[in-house]
């Protein structure tokens, strides 16, 4: 329904409708029309045809104020708010909806555009309780600022002494979203967000004129990957953070800009702080990666940093972990890798490490001799292996899916595995017209798409052209496969990795129009994958098992299912930051930082590489991971050559030096190598395309920050209370 | 006569001595109380300390106790319970067991002397939440 | 010429001493005002000291400063020796800073990487 | 609701965005700057000169009946003709939209009948008569269904519409059932449908029942009822000529404008323009109803006067004209006007505007002296607020607290400057909203506050006189 009406409207009544949804790429197939010049408070300006007068506005710097108006979603007008002059015209127009016409002089500041701010103005606060004291979103509150700004400094409003105020009953949606629902000024822009962006038309308007309410008319939880999306929307105190329920005003936080580790997306990320606390996370603004949202994981499962941490380092004493000092363990440690021979040390690395780290640890363990380093989540090794960058990453960048016009996602579920990634899926497939299919089991995304069956072997049948969908492949324009990173562990990995690479090469004969078109595109779901790969993290769990380590280093490494069985006279060391899997079944622990606490390098699935920031220092005896690695090679005695974390990052750019330059993407073109190489045999395993997180209560919980999370304990159960009441 | 030439006061010595258990009790009462008094046994509390008056002292004197014999010489007065503390300061002058109108509750606590400087001195903690929770291993 | 010399005067104005022999033979005062004042010292202060070990931290004190060639640095080193004498020996010390004197207080910061990881410091 | 459209006829073209530009460039031509000039005045209109000959029902209002009225009457030579030809016949007549806007017809239809990009057309005949006062459309509904149908068709064929949707208030349960019974017969004897009337035009016609919100008489929020969205006006522009229903061209007309265009067509554009003063032409139903003898819906010229209209159709004010207090001339949403203005005002669109008031859709609400006016509006203010859709700022919360107000004033619990108040939140609401329900909304207190200030002081008097006591 949302996808018809405008997919009319933007393609064929030109630039009218289409220019309010899209903007990063719509201007770039279509050829530049001629430009308008418009007055804004009579400084020319020029802008194209369909530019609203808000953008025209906003061009030369000046701020209309508004409510409804949000750039990434449609335009609603609803809140007057933006309503400004329009010599010899009578009647303002709303500034976001408006487009611009030739020769138009539009006063921003005259009498008659403030007299129309006031009285909207004095309108909303007719009904908004003035409780802004105990209001969470006091200080970073829209109708706060602009009351000030553009509002009366006195009250009318008698009626409060007859008839009062309205008042709304709260609404119960789920266990992140707080509402106060009596400060709702009816925006619109959490249901516009909800049906839009995130893809589930749970929210609504009920009731007409003042009893209209946003909610979900039935007793339901607005339960999705982004709700959190519509707390940073929401221009009132009217859905706020409910972890964050009074916990803290703005001006009271530190802010750190940061990278967010949960997924592989590398979403960018502000810390907020106070006196060595994790209180929030918000997303900062990246175009090319989260734009300006942030996934409920990333957002919510920070409480997850203050639980379940492993704060002093721990040996086993009597078959019990006991705390002990920095240099017991150390020296535990360095003993058991001192006495091992080299092919009989391994380490494995969790899905939360940082480049740093990984660097440490892949020195460490040449310095002594073995190059058993295997990262959770296995990349076949045979053909390329991972010598071709091109193999791994998402070619195509992560803004360039827009562009796509037919996408086939493979053994991948976007919406859990990188709800972002799925955002820019959902966008083009209502913009744009993108076709979708899917290989893999069917789940629910928030698009429609075409499911062209559960087994590998689709794949070949789609580079052999036996397969019905491929008449569309084939017409497409800019076709892109999207290759689930998880589906290259299974056993025919190497099977599926090469035949995909084919199908993508013949496809890529046929892409014509934009320039750096990469077909293969790689969606890792583990936000260290990228770089452990980069580093020569090449070998696998499997191989290690075969080996029967007498020492097993885990670097974080809580999700490969390793099992104490499997490994029963192994001496086993477990680096990370929280208590789970990993340090259950160590010998020795060691407590490293989470991703809020250091300072580290981490690429994203794009190859980008990023960079946290130190948000609060590591807890209790707690440190950064590459300095334990450090510290430990000076007890083994094969002393790592660097001391501070510049070292550390100069040794990264002799080995890889893009993991340096930070933000930039280092593009990889090695497809026909690639392909020349890979390997041809082989057979698909007969087992259908099978994914972890395949509804919302998988996505919740996938890694130690997560599943130590409370909130995300009470996501999970929502979720499941939601399903059963459905049924 | 006896009293212009002091002999009433030896006479009181003697009986002093003799209340307080002869020569080697009094030596004994000395040294343990710094003092040697005697007077009427007004009652006893639960604990062993016994209460006495001699209105021969002048007020503020007039009234004592003494402690407990098997706490030796670690007494101290934290130990008189309430309801004698009372009689003990002239708040009142009916011992707790002739007065009737004490409260007498089933739910009021038993007497506790100060216990600080011992092992078992309060001790305030924190009951506010840790920052950062640990993980405790199983 | 002997504006020349004026001005030199005018710039290094004594505080006490003229010349170094006056200088020397106020350290030595000072010295031995110190050297006969420890057995007071060590005896009011209870300090877990002998007059002998007294002593030669008085003379390492004094030969710290031995380098010490200006004479205003000699004078002003003087005044502050007598005012510790003065506070020493009217007690209005107490134990701990007198015996501030025969060990360090604050520690040495880390400087290596080991030593600073095992210490925390960064 | 339509009748709020009043308004548009009072802002300057420019305003109507792509439209206005069009505008611009033929209304010199048409009537724009043009004096009044030939009839002074209208009335008696003689019964050969009805277009709507069973208005009160008392003849067959099904296919046979309409037939033997002239309905159906050699459409397919009309068809024929060809869009242009029907679209020059009805600028000649001058026909201005019938809902309340008054906008040309023939210019509104013009707009549809461009080339086609390949989306199909639409029209649309807003049967959603929801404004208090206003019963004509009712009448055509049930009475004369077939100059509906017909109506629909012609107008169909001069936009080059593939459909008409007629959206039809949830409560004209007995009209919605008769006008599909016309539609049925209509298709049966093969006048619309495949091939319409043999004129090798496809042309359907579909009813859509509205569940009784006064807003969906807006033509956006009709379109989005029709669509099965909430009823909720949409931003113009992109106006429904452009982006209209399912994202298509779309007009939208109101009932008697489209049912009076088959008789234009037939008589031809000039007869209809002898009617009334010029660019006020043709004849008209005009509800009357409140304190007359006879309240009555009834066909008469445009441009006859106030006093001749109520006292020869309706029977005349109770308690004789002397009695008058006021006339709301245009359904609910225009301002009221006093006595003395009664007196000689022309029921037309130029002279309502002239007296600071508005034709609307001509339903003429008669008050005489025995009527609280204040409560009267404040019952107005009320409907208003029941009806606002909720979604823009100064309607949801202005209305609301103008009701507020009002509903003081009633018992006069208020102070002197709230009047002024109440003045300014009027001018706060008006034009600063996404629709006209706004406006609507405002004229009637602003109506109100111009005519009858000293009643509403004197009544806030009083309440004071009497709480002092």
């Amino acid at each position: 329904m949302l996808r018809l009406p405008l997919i009319r409207a933007a393609g064929l009544s030109g630039c009218r409708l289409g220019a309010t949804g899209l903007h990063t790429t719509a201007s770039k197939l279509q050829a530049p029309p001629e430009q308008i010049e418009v007055f804004i408070d009579d400084i020319p300006v020029l802008v194209d045809p369909g530019t609203t007068v808000l953008q025209a506005a906003a061009k030369i710097g000046v701020e209309i104020p508004r409510f409804c108006y949000h750039e990434r979603l449609a335009v609603a007008g609803n809140c007057r708010m933006c309503l400004v002059e329009i010599e010899k015209q009578i009647k303002p127009v709303a500034a976001c909806a408006m487009p611009v016409m030739k020769g138009w002089r539009v006063k921003t500041n005259s009498d008659l555009t403030r007299k129309a701010r006031e009285g909207v103005m004095e309108f909303l606060l007719v009904n908004h309780p003035l409780d802004c004291p105990i209001c969470d979103q006091g200080g970073e509150c829209d109708l706060q600022d602009q009351s000030m700004a553009f509002g009366n400094d006195r009250s009318r409003f008698v009626d409060i002494n007859f008839s009062g105020k309205r008042a709304v009953e709260d609404k119960d949606v789920g266990p992140l979203i707080k509402t106060v629902m009596t400060r709702c000024i009816h925006c619109t822009r959490c249901i516009r967000f909800a049906s839009e962006v995130a893809g589930v038309d749970d929210l609504g308007t009920t009731g007409r004129g003042s009893d209209m309410q946003v909610g979900t008319y039935v007793e339901k939880m607005f339960l999705s990957e982004l709700s959190g999306n519509v707390i940073d929307l929401c221009p009132v105190g009217a859905l706020t953070s409910k972890p964050y329920a009074f916990v803290a005003r703005p001006w009271e936080t530190r802010r750190t800009d940061s990278i967010d580790v949960l997924d592989a997306v590398g979403s960018n990320i502000v810390v907020s702080t106070r006196s060595g606390e994790v209180l929030r996370v918000l997303p900062r603004l990246n175009e090319e990666i989260n734009e300006e949202w942030l996934s409920d994981k990333s957002r919510f499962a920070c409480d997850g940093l203050k639980r379940q941490r492993l704060l002093t380092p721990m040996m086993k004493v009597d078959s019990k972990l006991q705390p002990v000092e920095w240099e017991d363990a150390l020296v535990a440690a360095s003993r058991a890798l001192q006495q091992a021979p080299a092919t009989k040390i391994a380490a494995v690395t969790g899905k939360l490490a940082d480049a740093e780290a990984l660097i440490s640890l892949k020195d460490l363990f040449n310095k002594l001799g073995s190059e058993t380093l295997a990262t959770e989540q296995p990349f076949p090794k045979d053909g390329a292996g991972i010598d071709l960058r091109s193999s791994y990453i998402m070619n195509n960048k992560i803004a360039g899916i827009e562009e796509a016009d037919v996408v086939v996602l493979i053994g991948t579920n976007p919406r859990f595995e990188a709800p972002l990634v799925n955002t820019r899926l959902r966008k083009s497939y209502l913009h744009r017209e993108q076709t979708i299919a899917l290989i893999g089991p069917e789940v629910d995304l928030t698009y429609e798409y075409e499911h062209l069956g559960d087994s590998a072997e689709v794949i070949s049948q789609l580079k052999n052209g036996t397969h019905p969908f491929c008449a569309t492949l084939k017409n497409a324009k800019a076709p892109l496969i999207i290759l689930g990173a998880e589906q290259l562990g299974r056993s025919d990995g190497s099977k599926i990795l090469a035949e995909t690479q084919a199908l993508a090469a013949s496809l890529g004969k046929t892409v014509q129009a934009p320039e750096n078109w990469k077909v293969l595109n790689v969606l890792h779901s583990n936000a260290s994958q990228v770089a452990a790969l980069d580093l020569g993290y090449g070998s696998s769990l499997a191989e290690i098992k075969a080996q029967n380590p007498q020492v097993l280093f885990l670097l974080g490494a809580d999700d490969a299912d390793i099992k104490r069985e499997d490994f029963p006279n192994t001496f086993i060391i477990y680096l990370g930051s929280h208590g789970d899997q990993g340090a259950c079944i160590a010998d020795v622990v060691l407590p490293g930082a989470a991703y809020t606490e250091k300072n580290a390098s981490y690429v994203n699935t794009e190859g980008r590489a990023q960079q946290t920031g130190t948000a609060v220092n590591p807890p209790g005896m707690a440190r950064p991971d590459w300095k334990i690695i450090r510290a430990l090679s000076e007890f083994i005695g094969v002393r790592l050559p660097y001391d501070t974390i510049h070292d550390v990052r100069g040794r990264l750019e002799q080995v890889a030096p893009h993991l340096v330059r930070y933000g930039d993407i280092e593009p990889a073109n090695y497809f026909a190598q690639a392909l020349e190489l890979a390997k041809k045999t082989g057979s698909f395993a007969s087992d259908p395309l099978e994914l972890k997180q395949k509804t919302l209560d998988e996505f919740f919980m996938t890694d130690v920050v997560s599943r130590a999370s409370p909130t995300m304990a009470k996501c999970v159960q929502a979720v499941i209370k939601q399903r059963q009441a459905q049924l | 006569m006896a009293k212009f030439f002091g002999v009433d006061k030896v006479v009181r010595f003697f009986q002093i001595v003799r209340d307080n258990g002869g020569i080697r009790g009094s030596l004994r009462a000395l040294y343990r109380r710094d003092e040697l008094k005697s007077g009427t046994l007004i009652g006893e509390d639960k604990y062993g300390n016994r209460y006495f008056e001699n209105n021969m002292h002048f007020y503020g004197r007039n009234r004592w106790v003494e402690y407990a014999d098997h706490v030796g010489l670690d007494y101290n007065a934290s130990q008189v319970p309430p309801e004698w503390f009372g009689w003990l300061h002239y708040k009142t002058d009916l011992p707790p067991y002739k007065d009737p109108s004490r409260p007498n509750y089933k739910w009021m606590l038993d007497h506790t002397e100060n216990m600080t400087g011992t092992r078992d001195a309060y001790m305030p903690y924190s009951t506010t939440r840790p920052k950062i929770e640990a993980w405790k291993p199983k | 010429m002997a504006s020349a010399v004026r001005t030199v005067r005018r710039q290094v104005r004594p505080i006490l001493s003229i010349d170094q022999p006056e200088a020397r033979s106020r350290v030595l005062n000072l010295y031995k005002a110190w050297y006969r004042q420890i057995p007071f010292i060590v005896q009011d202060y209870h300090i877990p000291k002998s007059v002998i070990q007294c002593r030669k931290k008085l003379r390492e004190e004094f030969l710290k400063n031995a380098h010490v060639r200006d004479i205003r640095a000699i004078d002003l080193l003087v005044i502050k020796g007598q005012m510790e004498l003065k506070e020493t020996v009217e007690i209005w010390k107490q134990k701990g800073t007198l015996m501030n004197y025969f060990k360090e207080t604050e520690e040495k910061k880390p400087t290596d990487f080991l030593s600073k990881f095992l210490s925390g410091h960064d | 609701m339509a009748g709020v459209l009043a308004r548009c006829t009072r802002i300057p073209r420019r305003q109507l965005g792509l439209v206005g530009t069009f505008l611009n460039a033929q209304q010199p031509k048409t009537y724009s700057n043009a004096p009044p000039e030939g009839k002074k005045v209208g009335g008696n209109l003689s019964d050969e000169d009805r277009i709507f000959t069973n208005l009160y029902g008392r003849h067959d209002w099904r296919l046979k009946g309409s037939l033997q009225r002239g309905d159906w009457y050699k459409t397919k030579e009309i068809l024929d003709k060809g869009a242009d030809w029907i679209i020059n016949e009805i600028k000649v007549s001058g026909l201005r939209g019938r809902g309340g806007a008054g906008f040309p017809s023939g210019m509104k239809w013009s707009f549809m009948n461009k080339p086609s990009d390949g989306r199909p057309k639409y029209l649309v005949v807003n049967a959603d008569e929801g404004e208090p006062g206003t019963c004509k459309d009712r009448e055509i509904l049930r009475h004369d269904p077939h100059k509906l149908v017909e109506g629909c068709l012609i107008a169909g064929r001069a936009m080059g519409a593939c459909a008409a949707y007629i959206y039809i208030r949830g409560e004209f349960y007995n009209e919605a059932s008769n006008l599909q019974v016309a539609i049925a017969e209509a298709y049966q004897a093969g006048l619309i449908g495949k091939n319409s009337c043999g004129s090798g035009y496809d042309f359907d016609i579909f009813v859509q029942r509205g569940a009784g919100a006064y807003i969906c008489g807006e033509e956006t929020a009709l379109i989005e009822s029709i669509e099965g969205k909430q009823g909720k006006p949409r931003l113009k522009p992109p106006f429904p000529a452009d982006v209209g229903l399912f994202g298509c061209p779309t007009t939208v007309t109101n009932v008697e404008t489209v049912a009076v265009s088959p008789t234009i067509c037939r008589r031809g554009g000039t007869w209809f323009a002898s009617f009334g003063r010029p660019r006020n032409s043709g004849t008209k139903l005009y509800n009357i109803s409140g304190h007359v003898n006879n309240p009555c819906t009834v066909e008469e010229e445009m441009s006859v006067p106030l006093k001749e209209l109520i006292e020869k159709h309706a029977g005349g004010v109770i308690g004789g004209w002397d009695n008058l207090l006021g006339v709301i001339p245009g359904g609910s949403s225009t301002p009221i006007i006093p006595k003395t203005v009664c007196d000689e005002v022309l029921m037309d669109f130029d002279d309502l505007v002239r007296v600071q008031s508005s034709f609307g859709t001509a339903a003429v609400i008669v008050m005489n002296k025995q009527t609280d006016v204040i409560k009267a509006i404040a019952r107005l203010i009320s409907f208003y607020k029941h009806e606002s859709c909720g979604q823009c700022t100064p309607c949801r919360e202005g209305i609301n607290w103008m009701y507020k107000i009002m509903w003081r004033f009633v018992e006069g619990n208020a102070e002197e400057h709230e009047i002024d108040m109440l003045w300014e939140i009027s001018k706060q609401i008006e034009l600063h909203t996404i629709c006209a329900l706004g406006d609507g909304a405002a004229w009637p207190v602003q109506g109100l506050i111009r005519h009858f200030r000293p009643e509403i002081e004197s009544r806030i008097q009083k309440f004071k006189c009497v709480a002092a006591n």
